[in-house]
């Protein structure tokens, strides 16, 4: 029963959402030139953002869930924030940080001159607040799949590059593959810290849900079907990972 | 769910609850202390946003008694719905102003400047603060090359604020409540987009006569005083 | 690559020291609960005293507790292989792959360690299961496959927990020469609960009991005169080494035990090893003819009680028989007698 | 290396933030009036949602992990949605579903006159975005648990209510803790859909997150300083609770 | 509550069937690989078989592939209790209340369903450990848990994956009388490589190779006259059956058997089964003076080779002797003799 009404409860305004609808305009909203470029737009970063939360997430959950140090349990906080820190309150750190008059963007002017407004800020701004996902979901995997093969791995002579590439990441596939979806959906809907910090330009940094919140004020019903749109590749991407790795 | 205290007692007739732009946020707090202060009794709560936004929960069942909208659009919205009490109102106007960064790092003097080669920060053409733009661009006819267009004056000053953008456009209003994290500087084009804030009371409100109060508070001398104060313009 | 350990683990009430020389295997025995994982574990690093001492080949591996600075060698970078109580094969790779592991870590080209794999594979009877996954194994097999894999790694000290547990007796003798053949010149720590594995691969036996060492010496001396309760109990096996001629131990004094070849037969005066348990030998007061090959005449040297039997002693034999029967026939220190096994008791293998 | 630049990459930019605070004003700008009441309606909505998704998203957890049905992928795609859905749609689309023209709110007037924009809005509103996180947590932590303890449970002749309860959830226990963990932070940093279907009225539906939206380019400040404050509660919900059960 | 099984697995090439009738115990005997574990676990409902048929007291458990409604109950509502190969302890209780969990389960009060696990505890020779976690105990002691974990729930059908895998040699005598009390009026299903587990525990056994069975009868049967390779590779072993006198299992026509008794002692009368390997037995043209307690005079029936050995039978017994000693003897049909066999080397149970 409660799952039921669980499941309810997220699946009813989703079909709401559908019936809002106005399927005979619908193919022509999605179809629009500024529709499209934002769903290529949002479709580019979002992978590419889930390629760098594996490239730099990968060893920090590598390192949260096999080595011991001091101060482990707060940095494992602080790795996790952008998770609970309000999306414009992460692209606010990240203004103060590689903005212009930024910590970073002051010091070395070519960065914050390079970063601002460019798509490289979307992509920083989808990876600081999708990362803590791709590390939760791997740490957890890596937990759960314990050290005892890696021990043994090493026992039999297996260098730790060798025990990483051969035994530690192989078993920790499905951890790391829910993670990257998590990691790609999360970037996919990303609105508040792009918004902030990388602005909101056609092409360049308007991803989709930027103008889907744009299409809001104009034409509801534009916005309604950009939503949708996202709403199925997020259920082919999630669908498709999971059929293909049994994985999330 | 937690207590409802809070729009439970709005049956009572004791709270009056006023929905208005975000940009008449410190205009309609002092109001709302003078009208307070006059109404024994009475609370007015107030809730700031962007018009759509707000139009969007009064359609949906938010329990307002008055609208104050930032642009005539939103109010139309809701006119249509048919959920005004008393027909709308223009109690202020609006012009454009250029923000640059404390210091004005890349020189701007006019609107002919921002066509250079700067970082511009200005409204998107959905919103009403870039319809405006885009009139004035027209007007002076000039091509803007714009780093962004974001959704809320409140995005363009940000991006300001934090020096990210060399020059925006946004309100007089927007720049006077910055205080010193911008600098404005006006340009006479804006004389051919001016913004015009409708306010009404909505039907079927529960506060009865305060909304009309709080209407005729905002049209009256008290309130043109307050609002011109913040740069606003006489409707 | 010798191994020196010696540690206390407070919770579980361990506290052992044990050395290994270079090339020595040494069994564990023990009843369970005896500590016996835990030493492997301890050795492997994958427990930490609470203080003490491991060594191998100079190297220390652990010192906690101690004057000196403290050392933690990480559990791979020890050199030591451990064949675990669970078998743990790697699941993402096939039986095949997980034996080529160690090779494939030292090395060795794939093809190379492929076919070494198979090789093992085939010699712990699971060769036509190399591309199967570990859980598309039986238990056995699955074991097997472990101990295969155990074996082709190269590390400095191998640690066998319970080797030839859930194998069927059918195979069992089989991987016992095996394991004898690969274990000659390694340094070696193995735990069973078996007496014959203990005999035949291990050069010294450790026995413990309640978390100590209750006894330890050379395999044979522990196995053929135990001293602790527990030894006592599954040992005290006869033992006679010389070479193997004509389906018999030969001794250099002429003498000669008939037996049963296990596994491969020695070569033809290779040498060879009988065991037979002093429960089966028979003593005669005259020389009795009957099917039984082996009749011994011996001098008894002395007789003990040993639970509800009486161990007679001859020379390096023993003779359980009851105290009915010792007192028949009047078995005391000093009065002359045979010694009489039969040779499908004894069990022969090559030395 | 790599788990050092991801690391940084999380640090520095909250390090940026805390380098903006006027340390000076900074206690008064927390215990404002405004600020403590926002602060306390966070932390009591959060609460009350991540026990309602605890209610609601174990028995779901339980359903996508332990039974087969067709549709189940579907299904499962349509509950992690709100994960990936920009929150403001979201809160579009309990407007539509529960507001006074929403399709159920319009059916059982009731319904749409007590939910939209009270402080129950706010618990459904964080409650819809944070379901998710408990429901991939625990159901991967169902999964990695695996049904071998059950069967044998089972054949020991427990009945299936006795099962779940005294050994798959006891089991599960760090999943359901780190998923709890997750949808309570990610109630307490919810913004959009709270916006959009509660919208923001002190004491009732003005969470921390709309606090922080509203002063972030009126008073920076403040909005930096209670951005602050919600990091702080974060870290000592996630590092206490770490601590506690060894999960997340 | 008896059992019929019949199913193809086609995957792993096994095809068995099998009849339990209710109260009877089988053993299921075979290689590492022979379908054992795979007949378990598709009567346990955790394997579904390509086609089949499994029907407890009655009730169809599984039926696929098959004329009439497809039937797959669940596992938990089969009512059959499996110990499977690993212990599978519940990691978050204590061992003593794993133990409880089945009559907890069952309904019994929580004080009466500890006591009762304390009572198992103690049986299995672990009472001390009760209060300890699953990870904090040896192997061994896990096994055992599991066992008296599996004995303390009440199911219809108990099947037994190897239950003295891992066990010292000290407990498993004590443990296999344990286990033959309550297997007493249980149907069961027992898989194990020994022997002595399948004749003291099973009424029947089942030898099973290449997923097929290739032998079944009474246990008696099938240990003491084995016809398939497997079965004849680790039985064929000597039973005298009567009653316990003076140490000594005493026939009804007055002959005696003495032997050593294993666990419990009968008590004097009470039925009792001495078990000895032929290959103990010595033969004699004529009576022999000496230890071995027991001297039989026989008639000899039959005489084959047994690999490299000769079995003599007469009568129910039989003796292994090397050939030579057949030569020597001339041990032919016909001829007469002694069967003489150590009291040391024969087990006496309780029947
Ligand atoms: N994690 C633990 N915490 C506390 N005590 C433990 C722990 N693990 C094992 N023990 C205890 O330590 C003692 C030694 O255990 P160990 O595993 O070394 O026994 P073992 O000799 O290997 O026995 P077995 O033959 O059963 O494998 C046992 O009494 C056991 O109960
Ligand atoms: N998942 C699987 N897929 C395919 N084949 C399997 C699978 N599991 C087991 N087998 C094979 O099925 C056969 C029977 O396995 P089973 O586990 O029943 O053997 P067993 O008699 O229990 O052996 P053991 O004594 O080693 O436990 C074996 O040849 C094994 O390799
Ligand atoms: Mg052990
Ligand atoms: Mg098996």
């Amino acid at each position: 029963m409660p799952a039921v009404v669980g499941t309810l409860f997220v699946v009813v305004p989703l079909a709401a959402l559908v019936a809002q609808v106005e399927w005979s305009d619908f193919w022509g909203l999605i179809t629009s030139e500024s529709s499209l470029s934002a769903l290529a737009l949002s479709l580019r970063t979002s992978a590419v953002s889930a390629l760098v939360c594996v490239l730099l997430g990968v060893p920090m959950a590598l390192v949260l869930a096999r080595t011991r140090f001091p101060g482990q349990a707060v940095l494992r906080s602080l790795v996790l924030l952008p998770m609970v820190l309000p999306p414009v309150v992460g692209g606010l750190a990240l203004l103060y940080t590689f903005g212009k008059r930024g910590l970073i963007g002051e010091t070395f002017e070519v960065v914050g001159e390079e970063v601002a407004f460019s798509t490289l800020a979307v992509v920083m701004a989808q990876v600081f607040v999708s990362m803590p996902f791709l590390v939760v979901s791997l740490e957890g995997a890596l937990r759960v799949a314990g050290e005892r093969y890696e021990v043994v791995a090493a026992s039999l002579g297996a260098r730790p590059t060798t025990v990483l590439l051969r035994v530690t990441l192989p078993l920790a596939v499905p951890g790391l593959i829910s993670g990257a979806v998590l990691a790609f959906a999360r970037s996919l809907g990303e609105f508040g810290a792009t918004i902030t910090f990388a602005g909101s330009r056609e092409g360049v940094t308007r991803t989709l849900p930027l103008e889907i919140y744009l299409q809001r004020f104009d034409d509801p019903d534009a916005a309604i079907a950009l939503s949708l749109v996202l709403v199925v590749v997020a259920v082919l991407v999630i669908g498709l990972t999971r059929q293909r790795s049994g994985a999330l | 769910g937690g207590d409802d205290d809070g729009d439970g007692s709005s049956g009572d007739g004791t709270t009056l609850t006023v929905y208005a732009a975000a940009s008449l946020t410190s205009t309609f707090e002092e109001l709302a202390e003078r009208f307070e202060a006059d109404h024994e009794g009475v609370d007015v709560v107030l809730e700031f946003g962007g018009s759509s936004d707000l139009v969007e929960q009064i359609i949906n069942g938010a329990d307002a008694d008055v609208f104050a909208s930032a642009d005539t659009k939103n109010m139309d919205k809701l006119t249509a719905e048919d959920l005004q009490g008393q027909d709308p109102q223009d109690f202020a106007t609006n012009t454009l102003e250029i923000a640059v960064p404390p210091g004005n790092p890349a020189g701007v003097t006019s609107l002919q400047d921002l066509a250079g080669d700067l970082d511009l920060v200005i409204c998107a053409p959905e919103v009403p603060c870039g319809a405006a733009t885009q009139t004035v661009a027209e007007a002076a006819s000039i091509t803007l090359d714009p780093a962004s267009e974001e959704q809320s004056v409140t995005d363009v000053l940000g991006k300001i604020t934090s020096g990210q953008g060399d020059a925006g456009l946004v309100y007089v209003t927007d720049v006077i409540a910055a205080g010193d994290t911008v600098e404005g500087i006006e340009f006479p084009e804006s004389a051919d987009a001016v913004n015009t804030y409708p306010i009404a009371t909505v039907k079927d409100g529960d506060a009865g006569d305060l909304a009309q109060e709080w209407v005729d508070l905002v049209l009256g001398p008290d309130g043109q005083q307050v609002l011109s104060a913040a740069g606003f313009g006489a409707p | 690559m010798s191994l020196s350990v010696s540690f206390t683990v407070a919770e579980r009430d361990v506290e052992v020291s044990l050395d290994v020389a270079a090339g020595e295997t040494v069994a564990l025995l023990g009843p369970n609960g005896a500590g016996k994982s835990t030493v492997l574990n301890v050795v492997a690093g994958l427990l930490r005293p609470d203080r003490g001492r491991v060594e191998l080949a100079g190297r220390t591996l652990t010192s906690v507790g101690r004057p000196g600075r403290r050392v933690d060698v990480a559990p791979h970078r020890r050199r030591v292989a451990l064949l675990a109580q669970e078998p743990l094969l790697f699941p993402h790779l096939s039986a095949l792959d997980n034996v080529a592991f160690g090779p494939r870590s030292a090395g060795v080209g794939r093809a190379a360690a492929r076919r070494r794999a198979q090789e093992l594979l085939d010699e712990v009877g699971i060769g036509e299961l190399g591309d199967r996954r570990p859980r598309q194994v039986s238990g056995g097999q699955a074991q097997r496959a472990a101990v295969a894999r155990a074996l082709a790694a190269d590390p400095d000290l191998l640690l066998l927990d319970e080797p030839m547990a859930a194998l069927d007796i059918a195979v069992a003798p089989a991987l016992r020469q095996t394991l004898r053949r690969v274990l000659a010149e390694r340094t070696c720590v193995v735990v069973t609960h078996d007496v014959l594995d203990a005999l035949l691969l291990a050069d010294r036996v450790l026995v413990l009991d309640g978390g100590r060492v209750v006894e330890a010496g050379a395999s044979r001396d522990v196995l053929t005169r135990p001293r602790s309760a527990f030894a006592a109990r599954l040992a005290g096996l006869n033992l006679v080494v010389g070479r193997w001629r004509d389906g018999a131990v030969t001794l250099d004094d002429g003498g000669a035990v008939a037996g049963q070849g296990v596994g491969e037969a020695p070569a033809d005066g290779a040498p060879a090893i009988a065991v037979f348990r002093p429960t089966a030998v028979a003593v005669y007061p005259e020389a009795p003819h009957g099917s039984p090959r082996n009749v011994v005449p011996v001098v008894i040297e002395q007789v003990e009680p040993l639970g509800d039997l009486v161990r007679v002693r001859a020379g390096d034999l023993g003779a359980d028989v009851t105290p009915q029967a010792a007192a028949e026939l009047e078995l005391v220190p000093g009065a002359r007698g045979f010694f009489v096994v039969k040779a499908t008791e004894v069990e022969v293998y090559g030395a």
